[in-house]
């Protein structure tokens, strides 16, 4: 059934008649992903090549069913986007929106997560289920259906296992882009959860990146209920002390967030960590063939 | 971006936080001039973006004029742990009775700020972590809630503030709290938090960071800015908005994504190699903005040879080849460059290449050989 | 508490709605000074708490002092709806193009504040949403979020404003949004909010009513209560901080606990009679409080009998029983008191009053047996 | 088991060094309700008759296990209790506390509800699970176990009806007093919600007042999933149009909110409807007589 991205995915799409909105919901829509509706206030009425659009989520929820949202609008009108979303009944909100404010996004998190809405990113490339739906800007030409989920931090970091993985033969149940910010409203336990409750997914591949501790957390989460193998990647062997490596998120403060110490604790919990991507691809491989 | 104590103090200033009245000084004459318009003994303090200033000799305090000067003149240019002193803040000195610590810090693991207080000020937060953890109080704040009474009692009752001091020591955390909000601070550090003689309370230091993501609302921080401090391709990027951060070694490293860009440096040590820096192109493929980079990567003298990692998603490599060519017209380049494009139309970007045969271009397959070339190619030129 | 229009404008003005300049008058000689004060036409309307002002002749428009005292001549002391006109409210006219409505209430059931916006205003909202659901935008506001720009352009949406006229009236919803949370109101109406010929907005009207436990914290919004239009009764026991309602019968009702009073007057009108009043003397059984409580019931002077009805939890009945006692000590009681004591020393407190044998206490066990009695002695005494 | 009040009660009380919060909190503690801890910030260290004071809600669930809040402050700080205990991690908040603001009591029950924290009232008595616990100001003395669950928004008239029940013999397992203000943390529905998963409660008797539409929503869910018997007592059925009889919640609006209006609501259900406690009291005799 894959997750997040599914059959009964309705999607509308925030910010629609910008030009990034425009050319994803389409090529979303080109893909298979059902794109009910967009969405810019001061557009009702108009339509994106046949996708209506509205002033409101709340119209696209009243008058077009959608049940989950692309956010693709600029940094400073995004974590109103998400909370719009949030307000209007909408499940699941995907944001790639990049360069959102840390604090709004405080904000955000704590209003959707007690609410039980999920949200993916920010600053993440969305979610694709091979075969079945893409929301987002993952490029869906590099990946194929098959058995292993896919969660990662960094966008074209996925592509490029993916790829590795798709020259091995190999295909994806999901790719989840979780996101490279600091405050992001879907973790890497959040993915296994998805991903261990998931009929079509078979293994798991997490790919983080050095900063924060979600890779400690979920190696610890992987220990206590994930049955399913997991393979991972962590980038950044080499970043140093401080610097903020392009991401938000992707940095060492003090000795926390190295990725020695992620390596560590994931190999720790039986987890086989990859030190470069093509390194990463080879153990699934293995462990696909051993099955 | 980090602030300098005195930039943090007019953020302190303007949120009500009490601060002693100061002036910022360049030169030893500065120095002067701002110690004869504040009068009585001042405290003369190096401005760098670093802690360790008083054991550094950076912290002194001066009777008058002549001595402030005395000490502008051992403090300017004055290394502290690798920070050059270019700048002084001259402030009054205040009659000093106890010292605490309080700070909120950014918290992503727990997705909230975190607040921590201490009676034992002045010294280095992560000692008193460590030797005295019970002496340091901490209390995650609810951003759905903001800081309320209940938490200042929560946290001066942990920290062991007495009864009678609670009221105005919870005025002050409200306040810092204050400021790490209005300001979309990442940190605010006031150590020491001071209890004058007379009893009343002032931010002794200050040591903030704001969220470079919110720097669009707040045109004061944004234009705190030490332009001057920056490494010279760090600012260059910063002004064409690409994400660079400098390393040591002599393989220049960009490509697409920090995630990849990450893994390429990463692989380049692998192979033996050391990264002379991170360079994100982000997703655009003009030959503007891959000229830039390049411009950018070779302006460190140290790069020997250049790795340009690609993997083509909604970017088309054929197109990232095109940009690639456009830039090498205006862009003269004295260092060889290795060429990897995968993914999208990496056929046709690859042929576009071959067929351009431009001899400072090597053109490869797998992000893994295009290291070990650029490593070697590194290597052959030193 | 309900507000007259000038108070509500008062308050919108604090809040940065524009309202017309106006001026409050008491007197004809007021209303002249204040149109010859403000210049040019002005408008007359009467201040009453009720609606229906323009039907019932409270709202004049003139052109001149002359004029606006001949108005106020005839408004001062005009009864609309069963309130009399005692004050003023004269203002400038304005040249209307279009009347919208916007307003917030709180909307208890949804536990959010509602909002309404219509094109259809300087109407009746009730018929607008009877005859015109379609036209009338309703939203509710997640209190969490409270009132953001896409709750401005969904209202909007919904009512059909026009787009180039959605960032001035977005704009003034969420100011009145605003001044609904600031003042704690319960209902903000500003019906019609006109659109003026040169395009500007202003609110043309204004109804509001606070939150009466928040005025501790709006030195400015309890001021303004009209203490001389209140009920003499109403008025006391507000300050003597008892719940008390008038109704129109004569059998005078008190008793501990707001739900046992509302079931009190219900059982008296189930036995014939009819109620004087609501009365709560709350949980204390001081002989001070039930003097008072007492002297309030007795002073309408249509109440010919009194039942007071006490179940005794927390306040045990022996000590209401003293405090009655003690109470009629100091009160002269002009019609005869019906006492229910039950619950917690019921036996006690029944007992102290049968040997004190007080001629005008009848004591009986039940609720329905006093309110039997009660409503049998108001009979006898008409 | 009854409920919120029970064996597993683990009571602090917010403001135990008040008059009010001393007296009940011993009181309580009398009836054998376990009162762990109370909070007076300023005065840790110090006791009431052996009770201990924290500075701070966290402390005693930190120190003294407390997991069920009684608030018994003065209404300007109320609502801030309230929202302390629930950041403290209590899952049960009991606020007696009239008068509390109801733009505040937005705020905080917004804040509780999505995060599944319990709220009861405010101005309420508390909830009683006779020979069990007490936590409030219900007076246990008028009431004894029994099958029956008694949810009011009125403190005296619960007594009333609870003597009238007792007269005739009959008991409850609990008394959950909901609170007479507009905005209350749980409804009938909540109640009924509550009774209906009790084991010990067999009937249940409901009693509300004018003001609002908690009956008339509490009568459609007693038809859709509420199987145990329902009896109701409306009272205010002689109270006037837009006053506010006593309790800031009991006003009739327009036309809505009429005692007349829930008691045709109710009786539409199925739900027999007492015009007087007496009356009521009578109709729920029978009910269990005829069992």
């Amino acid at each position: 059934m894959a997750v997040i991205a599914t059959k009964d995915t309705r999607l509308v799409v925030q910010g629609i008649t910008g030009r990034e909105g425009t050319f994803h919901a389409l090529r979303n829509r080109d893909y298979g992903t059902n794109v009910v509706a967009g969405v810019t206030p001061g557009r009702a009425g108009q339509n994106v090549e046949g996708i209506p659009v509205f002033d409101s989520v709340a119209d696209a929820v009243a008058k077009a069913g959608a049940n989950t949202s692309l956010v693709i609008v600029p940094p400073r009108f995004a974590a109103e986007a998400i909370l719009e979303a949030a307000d209007a009944g909408i499940e699941q909100i995907i944001c790639i929106t990049e360069g959102i404010p840390a604090h709004d996004m405080l904000e955000v998190y704590h209003y959707v997560r007690p609410r039980g809405i999920r949200l993916l990113g920010p600053n993440c490339p969305g979610a694709l289920s091979p075969g079945i739906a893409n929301i987002g800007i993952i490029p869906a030409q590099v990946f194929k259906p098959g058995p292993i989920g896919l969660v990662s931090r960094s966008g074209t970091l996925t592509y490029q296992i993916g790829g590795e993985l798709a020259a091995k033969g190999l295909g994806n149940s999901t790719i989840i882009g979780i996101g490279g910010d600091p405050v992001i409203g879907t973790s890497f336990i959040d993915a296994l959860d998805l991903f261990q409750a998931d009929d079509d997914t078979e293994f798991i591949v997490m790919v983080g990146e050095i900063g924060g501790s979600d890779e400690e957390a979920a190696a610890a989460v992987i220990a206590e209920r994930i049955t399913k193998p997991v393979v991972a990647y962590i980038a950044g062997f080499e970043a140093p002390v401080g610097k903020t490596m392009g991401h938000a998120g992707a940095i060492i403060s003090g000795t926390a967030g190295t990725a020695a110490a992620k390596k560590e604790a994931l190999e720790a919990r039986g987890v086989p960590v990859g030190t470069n991507p093509t390194e990463a691809a080879r153990i699934v491989a293995e462990l696909v063939a051993g099955r | 971006m980090d602030l300098y104590e005195h930039q943090g103090k007019e953020l302190f200033a303007k949120a009500g936080i009490p601060v002693a009245a100061g002036r910022v000084a360049f030169t030893v004459a500065e120095a002067r001039a701002a110690a004869e318009a504040l009068g009585g003994r001042v405290v003369v303090k190096s401005q760098v973006l670093t802690g360790g200033r008083g054991k550094a000799g950076g912290v002194k305090v001066v009777s008058g004029p002549d001595e402030a000067a005395a000490a502008a003149e051992a403090i300017l240019g004055l290394d502290i742990n690798g920070h050059i002193t270019r700048r002084l803040w001259i402030e009054e000195a205040v009659a000093i009775d106890r010292e605490y610590y309080a700070s909120v810090t950014f918290d992503r693991a727990a997705k909230m700020p975190l607040m921590m207080l201490t009676t034992m000020g002045g010294m280095d937060v992560e000692a008193v972590a460590r030797d005295h953890p019970d002496r340091l109080a901490r209390l995650h704040v609810d951003p759905a809630l903001g800081f309320r009474g209940f938490h200042a009692v929560q946290l001066m009752s942990a920290a062991g503030i007495p009864v009678d001091e609670r009221k105005a020591v919870g005025a002050m955390l409200a306040q810092i709290y204050g400021v790490f909000v209005a300001e979309d601070a990442m940190l605010v550090e006031v150590n020491p938090l001071v209890i004058l003689d007379d009893g009343t309370l002032l931010a002794a230091d200050s040591k903030m960071t704001i969220d470079d993501n919110a720097l669009f609302r707040h045109a004061d921080s944004s234009a705190m800015r030490d332009v001057a401090a920056a490494d010279p391709q760090e600012q260059a990027a910063h002004e064409a908005d690409l994400a660079y951060v400098k390393l040591d070694g002599d393989v220049g490293i960009l490509g697409n994504g920090a995630g990849l860009v990450m893994s390429t440096v990463d692989v380049v040590a692998q192979a033996g190699g050391r990264p002379a820096n991170f360079l994100d192109v982000g997703g655009g493929a003009s030959a503007e903005k891959i000229a830039t980079a390049l411009g950018i990567v070779l302006s460190d003298e140290k790069v020997k040879s250049v790795l340009f990692n690609i993997f083509g998603g909604i970017t088309r490599c054929d197109e990232v080849a095109k940009g690639l060519l456009g830039a090498l017209e205006t862009t003269a380049v004295r260092a060889p460059i290795v060429v990897r494009l995968d993914g999208t139309n990496d056929v046709e970007g690859r042929e576009l290449l071959e067929r351009a045969a431009r001899p400072e271009i090597t053109v490869e397959k797998t992000m893994l050989e295009a290291a070990a070339t650029a490593v070697r190619l590194a290597r052959e030129a030193r």
